[in-house]
């Protein structure tokens, strides 16, 4: 392509709507969630949108996309839309369709929910599938945790929403530090550096800059011919694992068959609402990369989301509920262990710790 | 022949014995979607972490399409043997996440005939991600892409792909026209130079809600974030708030969860003490019906989020309390100048935004940039007594 | 003495406690205030006891002390007492005692009050009474705005307590960082380097290790008998004049008549009740040090204790109330410039940004 | 003669106007304090300070009571010429500041005799301060007053005089034995010698507690804190609360701000949910008549506060939130052991014991102490991934 015709951009989203949104753009008044999964959208015109919201795997075939674009040119006026989430949304002028959506998108293996007090679309990285950095595989875990909450993600009368993410190393393309379920895949063991790769194609200075703990030190090697090659060590008690040296140098990989696995932060949020946003926190630290079903992971899930569903108040996220109980409480009655793992020593470590003498009564029992 | 078509005529008989156990159960899975394309190379390099419990894919190479230095994410395998190269193209969304059929269509035959045929709707920061192209196919597959107006999106220390929450196309809450702005920032040429021709220190990463609710997080994951808000007061409809209360929606509770403490409920009437309402939008999304926001509407922009990071994440914070918008949007595009410039200027390698006001100090930052301190940027002012005095400041 | 009559230690409580006191160790029941200043504390043994605190000069001479003590030897038992903010206490077991103390007191010159919901005592540092790093004179400043507040320190119908320190700089010995209004007293130029002090009298290297933000360096330099000096020079951007290095080497003096002057807190509570512990924080970075009164000083706290007074709900101290009513309404109601200064750069700032959109009505208009 | 004697000889014929307008107005003077002494010298350099707005004292040289190395504050000023050393000793008070009569008389006496006759009740730690004594007489005055059985505090690097609220003496909310807590720590030898003879790194202050209300400020001023606190439920007797609310006190106000939301209060009778009780005691102070601790009490150890310092202020978090207390208090000795010790070893010079765990991480401090993590350590759990394993935790 000449280079005057680069530089172009996105389609503009004016061809993109359909004549039912185009008409009511900016004219909302109100909604309505019908069940789980379906909306009523109310315009100040007087019309009406219904959504069906479906689940999606992380990856879709084309084959997929055309069956998904069948359905959306039967009963959408030829529009389709995905969320946020990933989720994709099924709307139509016309009521009476929402049965035949709900039916079609069945028929394609979409499951209908994820709004409201559900579960939601969980948001997840590439993974094993496709990233060289990953201590494990996010679309797998994924797929085992929706395996088994899928009911969540059909009813809508939890406490509140719950959302989970996966991310496959600590880079978090699955963002999934303000979730209310976050489980984060964890190095445990210092990269294992490779000299040849290191001499021949990364920069040693940036190198050791990249480094948050200062834990890389220059290294020269004499080889064969008597000639010096410049690579690095790395001093392993300083090394945190957190992979940022191999983002910018292939010749330091971290990926442990034995020491890689998933951690778990329950707790955090997104939206402004109420107390506003919170960061996901650590629970588990380790769970064993159990591959092809991660039974470990998806029963702490599990068990965490029950026993939220079960003792929250309304509108209390998770986050909400743990600051109301104390994370004393959520701990027993989680059965999980605290450790010394789980108190913050990073550089805002201060603010975190819980000044003054304000104990609950759990807490001192 | 697609090379779909050829991936498909190798018929998939390699065995995956752990992906097909991955694959069981009601929800769908990303396993059979693979399948489904018939891309052998990349089950087999699957599988085999699976069994292995490590990638098998490093670092990819430079790669990329003559003119751009981003949008392509350059992949490997450490196992050329099965398969070698398996790039991704990221791709512009269109604004919201809207599309019509045939655009769909035209991209799905393109990607089939150049690439796998496996797609990604989204990737977590809002692009279309085409997953598996070969590096001789680059060329000819964004040339075609480009024709039907999908255009590249951002990677490396770029202008990253925008994004945009549904707003006003669907939902009653939004304060500003979300899809308008994303169009806007994104057609503008420079903002699509600094796209894909990254020279910035490391990511930029720009959200935009239509309120508080902040359903594109972009408190969470944006450097940038624009967030629909209203100035004056909420307007109340008291009958259907009493319809409300009727059906059984316990309003007191929800008055006593206000964060502004701000709702009063009587049992008959709802008072909001609209100097406190912290604008969050928790009653509004408990009783869309009968609450709105004013319409004295604009934008509060926040600054600084990011994921993990060095420091740890960081969330973002207001900047400008309350902005009034208009097409074309300048003043935000200003903004996003007088900040970049700024951090470009200041920013060392892989330092986001946040983290260079960070290390230097939002004071100096401010001072430097000539934007105004407002006490919303902050929880509360300052509690230790360490800051500096520029010479000037003091008698000599 | 010789060495083994070293080491023992403060005297026995139980020889400086009066009998009403000793007889009812441990058993009281409940108090009231009476009045401001004078409480009645019941104990389960009927015994009840009153105190008449007062205020007191930051320093007493030996014969106020007398004096004191014989106002003690006559109504109280031959015992008074100090409270942990330096106010004395009377007490006695008969209630006809507590007119003829105040009467007493009075004629000390010592105000009664400082209970309840009044201003408590003022907590101070020594200033340029006895102390070397001061950039201002904490006793002197305490005593002009006791003077205009005496009105406050001798009611107890404010909103809560209101707690003012003072301390002449940043070593904070009146511990201000956690109260109501602090006033602190600021240097803002580096110190002045004498060298011929530096390389006598300090350990370059502790020196240097004790700057905070590493703002100084080595320098040698060459005397006339041509042998080498070593002392140290500041890299004046990067100070930010914490006095730090001055409290370990008398060679680098800030005190600097111009442009020492007071910083003004608010916000800071100690006691761990309802919200718990929290900073006081800065609403005037400089005010000039306008000895003998400080007017400015002065007018601020006035006003600030002024607004707070006439608008705070009860049980709502100074931090509790900005927390109501949002910052920028404070800033608004006292007419303070808010300015750069004021957002926190140092290491933990980033936790007091205000993360989300979540902005009061007042902020936004 | 005693050196006041001779002060007072020496008739205050200087002239202090600024001190003069300093001392104006109703609340009782400094400078009328030291004119009384007739301490001249110290007066003019109070006046000179007022004069060049700059303080007229410099450090004070190396001076002391042979056998010990602290408590003493060596003081010298900058203008021999009108007074050169103006030491201060700091005395131990005697616990809850309590004294009697006679006790004060003789301290003044021998004051008057050897020093200023300037005295300060007390220093902002909690010790006597007295001002004002030439470095010749530093011997002579201790001499005496160690025969009075006044000992001299903390200074320097090591265990400061410690303090504890006026407890069992005098307030019904007291949980623990505040005084006599005092009184064992401070005449414990071990801790009398670290106080004597500093070798720690730097300062470590202990502040004793009462009650969660802190009436000795020890979460903001103290490196360990005591805090007494009660484990069973709340004593609540609901006709004292009903005469509360008939004399016109507002308790819906007051369950409305209850950090736990653990009161409810129905108009007839209060409710209290001692699970989510913070025990923070606000209620308690609201209504003393009505509500008191429960009886299985004990103390919460808190750690680490301090002003100021390198980092900014902290504050005291709770290492141990319930420790049952019992004369001679061996635990709490034991845990004070464990601590210095640790921190001797690690703290850098001039680090107070909560920047030495910052620095080094509380998560280490505890594997090494051997003490037990706790959630109540922390508002919330670590929100980053950054921590460590060590050999052994992981596979080889
Ligand atoms: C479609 C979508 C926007 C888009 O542009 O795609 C959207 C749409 C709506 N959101 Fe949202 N939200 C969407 C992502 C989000 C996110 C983003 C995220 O999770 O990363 C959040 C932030 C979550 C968080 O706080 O961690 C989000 C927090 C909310 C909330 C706040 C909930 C709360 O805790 O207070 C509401 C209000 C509510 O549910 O009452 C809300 C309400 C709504 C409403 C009701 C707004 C409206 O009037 O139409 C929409 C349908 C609700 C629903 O899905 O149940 N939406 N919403 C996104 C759907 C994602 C999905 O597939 O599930
Ligand atoms: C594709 C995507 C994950 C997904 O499947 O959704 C992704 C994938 C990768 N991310 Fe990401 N990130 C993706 C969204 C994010 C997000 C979420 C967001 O943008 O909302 C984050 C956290 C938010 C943020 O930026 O703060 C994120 C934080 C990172 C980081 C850490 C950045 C940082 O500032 O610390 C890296 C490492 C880096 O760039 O150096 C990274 C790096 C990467 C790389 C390029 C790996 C690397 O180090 O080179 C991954 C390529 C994987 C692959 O080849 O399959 N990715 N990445 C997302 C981009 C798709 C898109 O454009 O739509
Ligand atoms: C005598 C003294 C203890 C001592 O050992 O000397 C003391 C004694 C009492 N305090 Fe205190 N407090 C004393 C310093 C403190 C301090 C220390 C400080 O200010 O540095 C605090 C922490 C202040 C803070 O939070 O910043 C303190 C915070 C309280 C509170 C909590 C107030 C609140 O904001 O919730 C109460 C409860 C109340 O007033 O309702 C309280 C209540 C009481 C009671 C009522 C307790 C009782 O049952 O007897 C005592 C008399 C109250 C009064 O003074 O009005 N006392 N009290 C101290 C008197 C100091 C003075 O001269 O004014
Ligand atoms: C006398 C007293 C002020 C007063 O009039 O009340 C005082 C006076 C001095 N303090 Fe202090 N501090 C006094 C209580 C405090 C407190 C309050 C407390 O203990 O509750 C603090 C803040 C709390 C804390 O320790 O965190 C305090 C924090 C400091 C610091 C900073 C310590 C730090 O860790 O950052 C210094 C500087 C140093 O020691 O290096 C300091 C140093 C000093 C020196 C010795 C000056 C110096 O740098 O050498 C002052 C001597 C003044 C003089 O000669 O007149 N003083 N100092 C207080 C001690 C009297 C006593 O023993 O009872
Ligand atoms: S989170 Fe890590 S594993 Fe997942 S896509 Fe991002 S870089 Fe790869
Ligand atoms: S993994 Fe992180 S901590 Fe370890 S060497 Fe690499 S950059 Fe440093
Ligand atoms: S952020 Fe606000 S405007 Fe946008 S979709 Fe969510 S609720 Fe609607
Ligand atoms: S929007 Fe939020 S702060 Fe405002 S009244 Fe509603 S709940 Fe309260
Ligand atoms: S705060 Fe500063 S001026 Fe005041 S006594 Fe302490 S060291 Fe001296
Ligand atoms: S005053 Fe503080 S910042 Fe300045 S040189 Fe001294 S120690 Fe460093
Ligand atoms: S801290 Fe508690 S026990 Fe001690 S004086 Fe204050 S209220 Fe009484
Ligand atoms: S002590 Fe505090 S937390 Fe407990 S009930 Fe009373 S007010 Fe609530």
């Amino acid at each position: 392509m000449p280079m005057d015709e680069l530089d172009f951009g996105p389609p503009d989203y004016k061809d993109m709507l359909p004549d039912y949104i185009s008409k009511n753009y900016g004219k909302w008044k109100c909604h309505e969630l019908l069940e789980p999964g379906v909306f009523k959208h109310v315009s100040e015109t007087g019309d009406e949108v219904y959504t069906v919201r479906t689940g999606a795997p992380k990856f879709i075939a084309s084959q997929t996309v055309r069956e998904i674009c069948d359905i959306a040119d039967e009963y959408c006026g030829g529009c389709v839309r995905f969320t946020a989430k990933h989720s994709i949304e099924f709307m139509t002028p016309e009521k009476d369709n929402v049965e035949k959506i709900k039916e079609a998108v069945g028929k394609l293996g979409l499951p209908v929910g994820g709004t409201g007090n559900a579960m939601h679309s969980i948001v997840t990285c590439t993974g094993w599938v496709h990233c060289h950095t990953p201590a494990t595989d996010s679309p797998g875990i994924a797929k085992a945790v929706y395996d088994e909450l899928l009911p969540y993600f059909q009813r809508d009368d939890l406490p509140a929403r719950v959302n989970i993410a996966v991310s496959g190393c600590l880079n978090m393309c699955g963002a999934v530090h303000c979730s209310d379920i976050a489980l984060l895949g964890m190095h445990r063991v210092p990269p294992k550096v490779n000299d040849d790769v290191v001499s021949t194609a990364c920069e040693v200075p940036s190198l050791i800059a990249a480094c948050p703990t200062y834990a890389i030190k220059p290294k020269m090697l004499k080889q064969e011919d008597g000639t010096m090659k410049k690579s690095i060590q790395i001093d392993a008690p300083k090394c945190m694992y957190c992979g940022i040296c191999y983002g910018i140098c292939p010749g330091v990989p971290l990926a442990d068959a034995k020491n890689d696995g998933v951690s778990v932060w329950v707790g955090g949020k997104v939206s402004s609402t109420r107390g506003g946003p919170a960061f996901s926190r650590l629970v588990i630290p380790f769970l064993p990369n159990n591959a092809p079903r991660w039974p470990e992971v998806v029963d702490t899930v599990k068990k965490i989301v029950d026993v939220w569903a079960a003792e929250a108040k309304p509108d209390e996220r998770m986050g909400e509920w743990i600051e109301r109980i104390g994370w004393k409480a959520f701990f027993d009655k989680m059965g999980f262990e605290f450790t010394e793992k789980h108190v913050d020593d990073y550089i805002f470590s201060v603010r975190d710790m819980n000044w003054g003498a304000r104990l609950k009564g759990t807490e001192l029992k | 022949m697609s090379l779909r078509e050829a991936n498909l005529e190798v018929k998939v008989v390699v065995e995956t014995p752990l992906l097909d156990e991955n694959e069981k159960g009601p929800w769908p899975s990303t396993v059979t979607e693979i399948k489904k394309t018939g891309y052998e190379g990349l089950l087999q390099i699957y599988e085999l972490a699976f069994k292995d419990r490590v990638t098998h894919w490093a670092h990819g190479g430079m790669v990329g399409y003559p003119g751009y230095d981003a949008g392509v994410i350059g992949r490997m395998s450490d196992r050329h043997d099965i398969l070698r190269d398996c790039h991704t193209l990221r791709l512009i969304e269109p604004a919201g996440w809207f599309y019509k059929t045939d655009a769909l269509r035209k991209m799905c035959d393109i990607w089939d005939k150049y690439g796998s045929g496996l797609m990604n709707f989204h990737g977590a920061t809002g692009d279309i991600q085409l997953i598996g192209v070969p590096t001789d196919n680059i060329i000819p597959a964004f040339n075609e892409l480009a024709k039907e107006h999908w255009d590249l999106g951002g990677s490396g220390g770029d202008f990253r792909t925008a994004s945009c929450c549904i707003g006003p196309a669907r939902c009653e809450n939004a304060m500003i026209d979300t899809l308008d702005i994303y169009q806007t920032l994104m057609t503008d040429p420079n903002n699509l130079d600094a796209m894909h021709r990254p020279r910035w220190p490391y990511k930029f990463k720009l959200k935009i809600s239509g309120c508080p609710t902040d359903c594109n997080a972009g408190v969470a994951r944006a450097d940038f974030v624009l967030i629909g808000i209203w100035r004056d007061d909420m307007k109340v409809d008291q009958d259907e708030v009493k319809k409300y209360a009727d059906g059984g929606l316990d309003i007191g509770y929800i008055a006593s969860r206000c964060p502004g403490r701000a709702m009063e409920w009587d049992g008959e009437t709802l008072t909001i003490d609209n100097d406190n309402c912290m604008r969050c939008m928790y009653c509004i999304n408990k009783m869309p019906k009968a609450l709105r926001p004013g319409d004295d509407r604009g934008a509060t922009i926040l600054l600084g989020g990011r994921a993990r990071g060095r420091y740890g994440a960081f969330l973002g914070w207001p900047l400008i309390p309350f902005m009034k918008l208009e097409a074309p949007y300048e003043n935000v595009q200003e903004l996003i100048d007088t900040l970049t410039e700024w951090w470009d200027e200041n920013g060392r390698t892989k330092e986001r935004m946040g983290e260079t006001i960070y290390r230097i100090g939002t004071g100096k930052m401010l001072v430097e940039t000539g934007l105004k301190p407002n006490p919303t940027m902050v929880r509360a002012p300052r509690n230790n007594p360490f800051w500096f005095y520029l010479p000037g400041e003091v008698e000599e």
